[in-house]
């Protein structure tokens, strides 16, 4: 199928261009924060995409996401306490301490439905946060400095502010693609049937809950890279990323840009956290504005700003 | 007497006080079209579902193919052969309805850990799925949306659906609710077809089509068998007609 | 440069914006009394609230490093929001006076020559509330604080100075108990002759307010650290009276310095009350004054501003202090309790000094270069 | 064998506080199925309302009530204006938009009232110690919670369940158009109920002032508990709401106060000295992970009643 | 079968059209109905029937045209209003409460609006579905397919309306019981209530109904009394396809 020349797609292919320029604009116009500030966005975008894959794809709304971004950045940032600086000891680390995380807690939490995996997911995660801050050889909750970023044997320098932001685009990238590659992929519809009326489809021979587990993984994996990302980036990792407002935030970018849909969360954490950024600037009560946007945005465009886009076309 | 495809045996299933199954055996021979039938209630519903695995029974023996499949789960059920269509419409409301009979069509594939092909673009799958819409003759409304298909289509779809698994033993249950005349008598021909192919248990409420189509007929009241045989003892039987016939239906008869 | 840029990272947003405030307000007031320049040039302050994460404090620490470009970066209430941003500011040698903020780490491994304290570390008040205890010969104690980095850090420290017995130590969940009924009935039975607790903002309202009404204030007598202050006194009211706590400033220090800052915040913010992290905030923009005068405006020489500032050549609310090797004051630690004034006001007041220039445990651990 | 009675009851008593403040989302959540993130913001002005009015009215009781009508009243404007546009729609819509709620209210209190808090003393007849059994004294205020919590669960409990209103809420809330097919103005209905929602978690607030506080984001993390409490007990059934609350307030109370001691006498000392405090930090959210492992639809489904 | 009762008209469907969302499935719907008579809705599946229904109960309003109840325009109204008039729906697919129980689903819906001398009540309900009565404390999820459609139609007489709407009422029943509400439906006639029923036995229909509307892509194509039905085998044909 060509995709269609519509307000979405437009706007998801400008933004893609502006991603990947942005460097450009920063160093003719000397304005290094964009630089920093969109490094973290990328981040929390990628780990808003892995979110979306399970609550918007896979029904399974998970409150204990940001448990990740604590999971993948501690792997890092305590295999770096310990002296193990290369990043290809850390990442798979990483991804692979997150996988299992999220194996275990999916295998318990996907008994549940409903508000009740809601909970059952947060749950999980405020006990990784308690755990975390009880690690005091690790800062226990005053958190962990990263004194060198991951290390990956000259092939990129992290600490080399445009190659640290290519490397998270590319991951952003890449989560995406393999995500848009998952949802049309075999697995990936029965994941949707699954969400849609599981009834239905253990009926015709599927192990629903070996379906969704796998998913849960998978997004907990890609999750747990963006924490190893954020690590570098934040050259710092405390539990106070895996508190439950933190998996809300992600939950809010996920919903605000449109759930279910691939853009969509790129593009909810691009303007959750710049209008953050911005008020933040204009005012101190940004409560006062960021508020009621959030409820007019549901009230009114709903799909998120995803769904408003495709709605322009037609109207 | 062939060896039997299905073979209950002593099953019981209660919900608090109410024995829906009660002490319930029966048999299904291969390539029968065997109906139940039962007052509303009876646990017809409640046997379908037992024999498909979304309800466990509290005591008995469920054997298919030879094999005791009692504590399997549904979706191994499925994959043995199991089919069943559902009486109040269990499909993916937004999916279209070609979607829905690829799963199925996949499910009986029984590929689905990948990752990466667009499955939407696997014309096996695809052509599997439109063969069983058309059969059901929802050939033309294969793209729509199951929210927005009409409350018969629906029903024509949970066959092809059904169908789509390619199944051994088809457990339909009230297929004909909900459709017209037309669409009744449609699948009641259909119906006609498919049993040369499978063997089929219907449960029906529509006298006409279970008398024109049933090899066999089990009739439940209470969870217990009362009667099991040919369609024309049935309707003479007095007990069945007591309880669930009335007079009227003793005396229609259908070619 | 033609200006003296500062950047500000405290919290204004949230329940504790009003800690953030009350340092503004005091940074504020400072300025004011330097004629709002500094050695003549203009000063610029950029405020930025960290949301009391982390992450976020880390953000606009690298926004006013990397965009605003700033010479110096004061604030910081929250230890993990400091250790957060520390490194951007020592990687880029930019100048970071913390004003209240003082983890162990600040005052050990990771001191730099970049990084002063216009307060203390963390162990320094409750070692003095403990030196206290001592003092009035009490015999046994029981513990309760929060669980967290700081309020375990807080019961260390008195711990680590008081001789009598410890009977019990309770760590009670942060930041979201709300009902502490269990950890006092089991401080009542321990019998323990005294009760110390460490219970920042609002939790230290909601204690008082339950200590009161269990009716242990009449049995057990409470010691207390960072609980009291002329924030929350206002909340806790009654509760506060006869309460004594430990700190580097109290609002009575009969120093000129002292009196002017005291005076000229209640008339430039009436209703309001400076605190001791205004204090801090006010010494952090005097000694940045120190030093921009010392190198005669010129931003550039880092090595003087610091070695100027490690003289400490200002005039500190607190009395004069010295720094230590790692740039944490060497300071007295004076006894506060709660009062009512002449008009019937609820007020804190310096009953004694506790100790005199006392210095934090860490400092060995901190190899400055 | 006095501390285990006196902790007993601290745990109860919490228990029955939890239940307080989880009583109006039980409503609002539970039985309309919204869900409802402000219930925290509206518990807030509750006890803002509460303080203000105390103190203009230098009366409690008067101050109370009028902070109840004032909760009542924002409740019913929040839900005409906003809220009754998403009855119907995803759970997650309706956390978005409550979740924006979060924020407004946050800074137009902090604005209004400036962010240090405010103090609401209590009168003085609430202030003594009252002897319950001999040797045990109780903040006299305690007992008054007491009482009035098991009031709102009794008046919800028959409202909802005996009721015919409480069936046409229910019914509302799992089929809308049918309800307004038979005749029953749902949207007014639902109003009012949200109402009553509001000014219960208006009640909660104003009770819990003067032991706790009154502060910005004080609802936040009440919000966590009573959620949990209402999905421990089962979504939807107020006597689940009420069993876990109090078994809740009992485990966590006595966690709190036996913890510690048992695990010294099974652990070392120092691993005993951290691993307690974690422990007990973790153990609602722990509870609430065993129970719905073990009942994945809560202690008390609805649907079983 | 002559109209002895040539009351006055109680529901008046003029010309609407309905969409939903961008797909229009009535166009030009008319139909009447005079008080105490009993008409039909008969057409293949699809055809818009339900979809009328929808529209005179303003649960999917119409978008134009006019639909008139007891005397009052009530196109545009909000549903609860059109109910209150006196109209009780069974609707397609049963639609019952699944959390509560059968006897609450009885009072939820409990009126008596326009005074009916005799009104339903939750034993006369027992008495036509004694199934009812053995379940009375079930909630309604847990019912079989025929015992929640007995507990839709109980629900719907409760109401005690003045037009009774049955959209498949008998799907899913047992013979017997079948009967047993075509008896009943005969009897409420002789009583004198209004009714509008949608099935798709054409032979009870012609047997118990007054008049017949055949739907046909969105219009109403062709009505008539039950004799001109039977009379024309081709009309039956060509539309119901008997
Ligand atoms: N929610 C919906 N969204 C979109 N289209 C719909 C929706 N509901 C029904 N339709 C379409 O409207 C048409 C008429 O549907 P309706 O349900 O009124 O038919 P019907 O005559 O009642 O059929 P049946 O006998 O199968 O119940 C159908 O083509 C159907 O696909
Ligand atoms: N989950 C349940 N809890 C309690 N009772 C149940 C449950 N499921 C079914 N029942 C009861 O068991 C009996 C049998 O139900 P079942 O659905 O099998 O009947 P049926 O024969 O299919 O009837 P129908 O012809 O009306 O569909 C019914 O009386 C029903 O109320
Ligand atoms: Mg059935
Ligand atoms: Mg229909």
């Amino acid at each position: 199928m060509m995709p269609k020349l519509n307000a979405s797609n437009s706007v998801v292919a400008l933004l893609c261009a502006a991603l990947v320029l942005l460097p450009v604009y920063s160093a003719v116009t000397g304005n290094i924060f964009i630089l920093t500030l969109f490094t973290r966005i990328v981040i929390f975008a990628l780990a808003a995409a892995s979110l979306n894959l399970i609550m918007g794809y896979g029904g399974m709304m998970s409150f204990g996401h940001a448990a990740y971004l604590g999971i993948g950045g501690y792997a890092v940032g305590i295999l770096a306490t310990e002296g193990i600086g290369s990043g290809f000891i850390q990442w798979p680390v990483a991804l692979a301490v997150s996988a299992l995380f999220a194996l275990v807690i999916g295998a318990l939490s996907l008994r549940t439905r409903g508000v009740y995996f809601i909970m059952i997911t947060l749950a999980f995660a405020q006990m990784a946060y308690y755990i975390t801050s009880g690690l005091s050889r690790y800062g226990g909750d005053d958190g962990l400095t990263v004194y060198k970023r991951s290390d990956f044997a000259g092939l990129i320098d992290l600490s080399n502010r445009t190659q640290f932001y290519y490397l998270c685009l590319a991951c952003l990238f890449g989560g995406l693609y393999l995500i848009w590659r998952i949802v049309n992929s075999r697995f990936g519809l029965v994941v949707q049937g699954v969400r849609s009326n599981e009834q239905r489809m253990q009926a015709i021979g599927f192990h629903a809950n070996r379906y969704r587990l796998v998913c849960f993984v998978i997004a907990g994996t890609i999750c747990g890279l963006a924490g190893a990302l954020l690590a570098n980036n934040t050259d710092f990792v405390s539990p106070a990323v895996m508190y439950w407002t933190r998996s809300g935030d992600l939950m809010v970018m996920v919903i605000l840009g449109g759930m279910g849909s691939l853009f969509g969360p790129v593009i909810g954490a691009i303007v959750y956290l710049l209008l953050e950024e911005l008020l933040s600037q204009v005012t101190e009560y940004s409560g006062l504005i960021l508020g009621p946007v959030l409820l007019l945005i549901v009230l009114f465009a709903r799909g998120g700003i995803m769904g408003l886009l495709g709605r322009m076309r037609r109207a | 007497m062939a060896e039997p495809l299905l073979r209950v045996d002593n099953l019981v299933r209660r919900y608090g006080g109410i024995t829906a199954t009660d002490n319930l055996s029966m048999e299904v021979v291969p390539g029968e079209l065997h109906a139940i039938i039962g007052p509303n209630g009876a646990g017809k519903t409640t046997l379908i579902s037992q024999l498909t695995g979304q309800v466990m029974p509290n005591s008995g023996t469920i054997r298919f193919a030879g094999r005791d499949v009692t504590g399997l789960p549904s979706y191994k059920r499925s994959r043995l052969g199991l089919a069943r269509s559902f009486q109040i419409t269990s499909l993916l409301k937004d999916f279209s309805a070609i979607d829905n009979v690829a799963l199925a069509a996949q499910a009986h594939d029984g590929h689905s850990f990948r990752f990466w092909g667009n499955a939407r673009k696997e014309r096996r799958l695809r052509d599997a799925a439109r063969a069983a819409l058309e059969r059901v003759g929802l050939g033309k409304r294969a793209d729509v949306l199951v929210s927005q298909l009409s409350h018969g289509e629906q029903r024509e779809l949970e066959l092809a659906v059904a169908l789509a698994t390619k199944p051994q033993l088809l457990l339909l249950d009230e297929p004909m609710a909900g459709l017209g005349v037309t669409e009744s008598a449609r699948m009641v021909a259909l119906l006609k077809e498919l049993r040369k192919e499978v063997t089929i248990v219907l449960v029906e409420h529509d006298m006409e089509a279970v008398f024109a189509l049933a090899d066999r007929i089990t009739v439940l009241v209470y969870g217990r068998v009362i009667a099991c045989d040919v369609p024309d003892a049935i309707r003479k039987h007095e007990e069945v007609k007591r309880a669930y016939l009335g007079e009227q239906h003793a005396v229609t008869r259908h070619g | 440069a033609d200006s003296v840029k500062i950047g500000f990272v405290s919290t204004f947003s949230g329940p504790t914006a009003v800690i953030g405030n009350d340092m503004r307000n005091s940074f504020e007031l400072a300025l004011d009394h330097l004629g709002r320049k500094i050695d003549g040039k203009p000063v610029e302050v950029i405020y930025e609230d960290d949301q009391q994460k982390p992450d976020v404090g880390k953000q606009k620490t690298e926004k006013l490093v990397q965009s605003d470009k700033v010479d110096f970066i004061v604030g910081y209430i929250w230890s993990n929001v400091l250790l957060a941003s520390l490194k951007t500011a020592v990687d880029s040698k930019t100048f970071l006076i913390s004003a209240n903020a003082g983890p162990s780490q600040l005052a050990g491994e990771l001191c730099s020559p970049y990084v002063f304290s216009t307060s203390w570390q963390n162990d320094q008040t409750p070692q003095a509330v403990g030196t206290y205890m001592n003092q009035k010969g009490v015999k046994s104690v029981f513990l309760i604080g929060p669980n967290y980095a700081a309020g375990k850090d807080m019961l260390a420290g008195v711990k680590s100075t008081f001789k009598g017995e410890v009977v019990g130590e309770e760590y009670t969940v942060w930041p979201s108990q709300l009902d502490f009924s269990a950890e006092l009935t089991k401080a009542k039975n321990s019998k323990a002759e005294s009760i110390f607790v460490f219970y920042p903002g609002a939790a230290g309202v909601q204690f008082l307010n339950q200590y009161a009404q269990a009716g242990i204030k009449q049995q057990i007598p409470l010691y207390t650290a960072f609980t009291i202050d002329e924030l929350s006194l206002p909340l806790q009211k009654d509760n506060a009276l006869g309460v004594p706590g430990a700190q580097q400033w109290v609002n009575d220090l009969p120093n000129e310095e002292n009196k002017k800052f005291v005076a000229d915040y209640r008339k430039k913010y009436p209703g309001l009350r400076p605190t001791f992290y205004g204090a801090q905030s006010y010494d952090a923009a005097n000694l940045i004054n120190s030093a921009v005068v010392a190198v005669k405006g010129d931003l550039t020489k880092k090595d003087a501003m610091k070695a100027e500032m490690e003289k400490v050549n200002f005039k500190s609310v607190r009395g004069p202090f010295k720094y230590g090797n790692n740039h944490i004051p060497v300071q007295n630690f004076y006894l506060q309790d709660v009062v009512k004034d002449a008009d019937g006001q609820l007020s804190l007041k310096t009953v004694a000094t506790i100790v005199k220039d006392d210095q934090d445990r860490f400092h060995d651990k901190c190899a400055m270069k | 064998m006095y501390l285990v009675v006196e902790q007993l009851l601290n745990g109860l008593q919490f228990g029955l506080l939890l239940f307080l403040l989880a009583a109006g989302l039980t409503l609002v959540f539970g039985i309309m199925d919204f869900v409802n993130l402000a219930h925290g913001s509206l518990y807030m002005m509750g006890a803002y309302f509460a303080a203000t009015f105390v103190a203009w009215t230098g009366s409690f009781v008067l101050g109370a009530l009028m902070a109840l009508g004032a909760t009542l009243l924002l409740g019913i404007a929040l839900e005409y204006a906003a809220l009754r546009h998403l009855y119907g729609r995803d759970h997650l819509d309706q956390v978005l938009a409550t979740f924006g709620l979060i924020l407004f209210f946050n800074d137009a209190v902090r604005l209004i009232w400036g962010p240090a808090g405010l103090a609401l003393p209590l009168p003085v007849w609430l202030t003594v110690p009252v002897q319950i059994i001999p040797g045990v004294y109780y903040p006299a205020y305690r007992l008054m919670i007491i009482v009035v919590a098991l009031a709102v669960a009794a008046l919800l409990y028959l409202v909802v369940m005996r009721t015919r209103v409480g069936m046409l809420i229910r019914a509302g809330a799992s089929n809308r158009e049918m309800i307004g097919a038979l005749g029953i103005n749902i949207k007014l209905l639902f109003t009012l109920v949200f109402g009553l929602g509001a000014a219960l978690a208006g009640l909660a607030g104003l009770m819990q002032a003067p032991i706790l506080t009154v502060q910005i984001g004080m609802g936040e993390n009440i919000l966590i508990l009573a959620f949990v409490i209402i999905v421990i007990g089962g979504i939807g059934s107020i006597r689940g709401a009420f069993m876990a609350a109090v078994f809740v307030g009992i485990i966590d109370t006595m966690g709190r106060a036996f913890l510690p001691d048992l695990l010294r006498k099974v652990l070392s000392g120092a691993a005993a000295s951290t691993a307690a405090p974690a422990l007990s930090s973790m153990l609602i959210y722990l509870l609430m992970a065993i129970i719905l492992v073990l009942r994945p639809e809560g202690l008390f489904p609805a649907a079983k009643r | 079968m002559v109209e002895t009762k040539t009351a006055e008209t109680l529901l008046e469907v003029d010309g609407i059209e309905t969409c939903y969302g961008l797909s229009q499935v009535l166009f030009g719907l008319s139909l009447q109905i005079r008080s105490g008579e009993m008409v039909a809705l008969m057409g293949r599946n699809g055809m818009g029937k339900t979809t009328t229904i929808r529209s005179i109960m303003g649960l999917t309003p119409a978008r134009s045209g006019a639909i008139r109840f007891a005397g009052e325009a009530v196109r545009g109204l909000a549903s609860y209003k059109i109910a209150k008039l006196g109209i009780g729906l069974v609707p397609e697919g049963r639609q019952i409460f699944p959390n509560l129980t059968v006897r609450e689903n009885l009072i939820a819906a409990s009126g008596n609006r326009f005074g009916a001398s005799d009104p339903w009540t939750i034993d006369k309900i027992h008495a036509l579905f004694p199934r009812l009565a053995e379940r009375t404390g079930n909630m309604g999820v847990t019912l079989s397919g025929g015992e929640q459609q007995m507990l839709a139609i109980g629900r719907a007489l409760m109401t005690n309306p003045k037009l009774l709407i049955l959209d498949e009422a008998t799907e899913g029943l047992a013979p017997l019981i079948r009967d047993e509400i075509w008896s009943c439906l005969s009897m409420l006639k002789g009583r004198g209530q209004s009714v509008l029923v949608i099935d798709k036995n054409v032979g009870n229909l012609a047997r118990i109904a007054d008049r017949h509307y055949i739907i046909e892509r969105g219009k109403a194509v062709w009505s008539g009394t039950s004799e001109q039905l039977i009379a024309e085998p081709e009309l039956q044909h060509k539309y119901l396809g008997i």
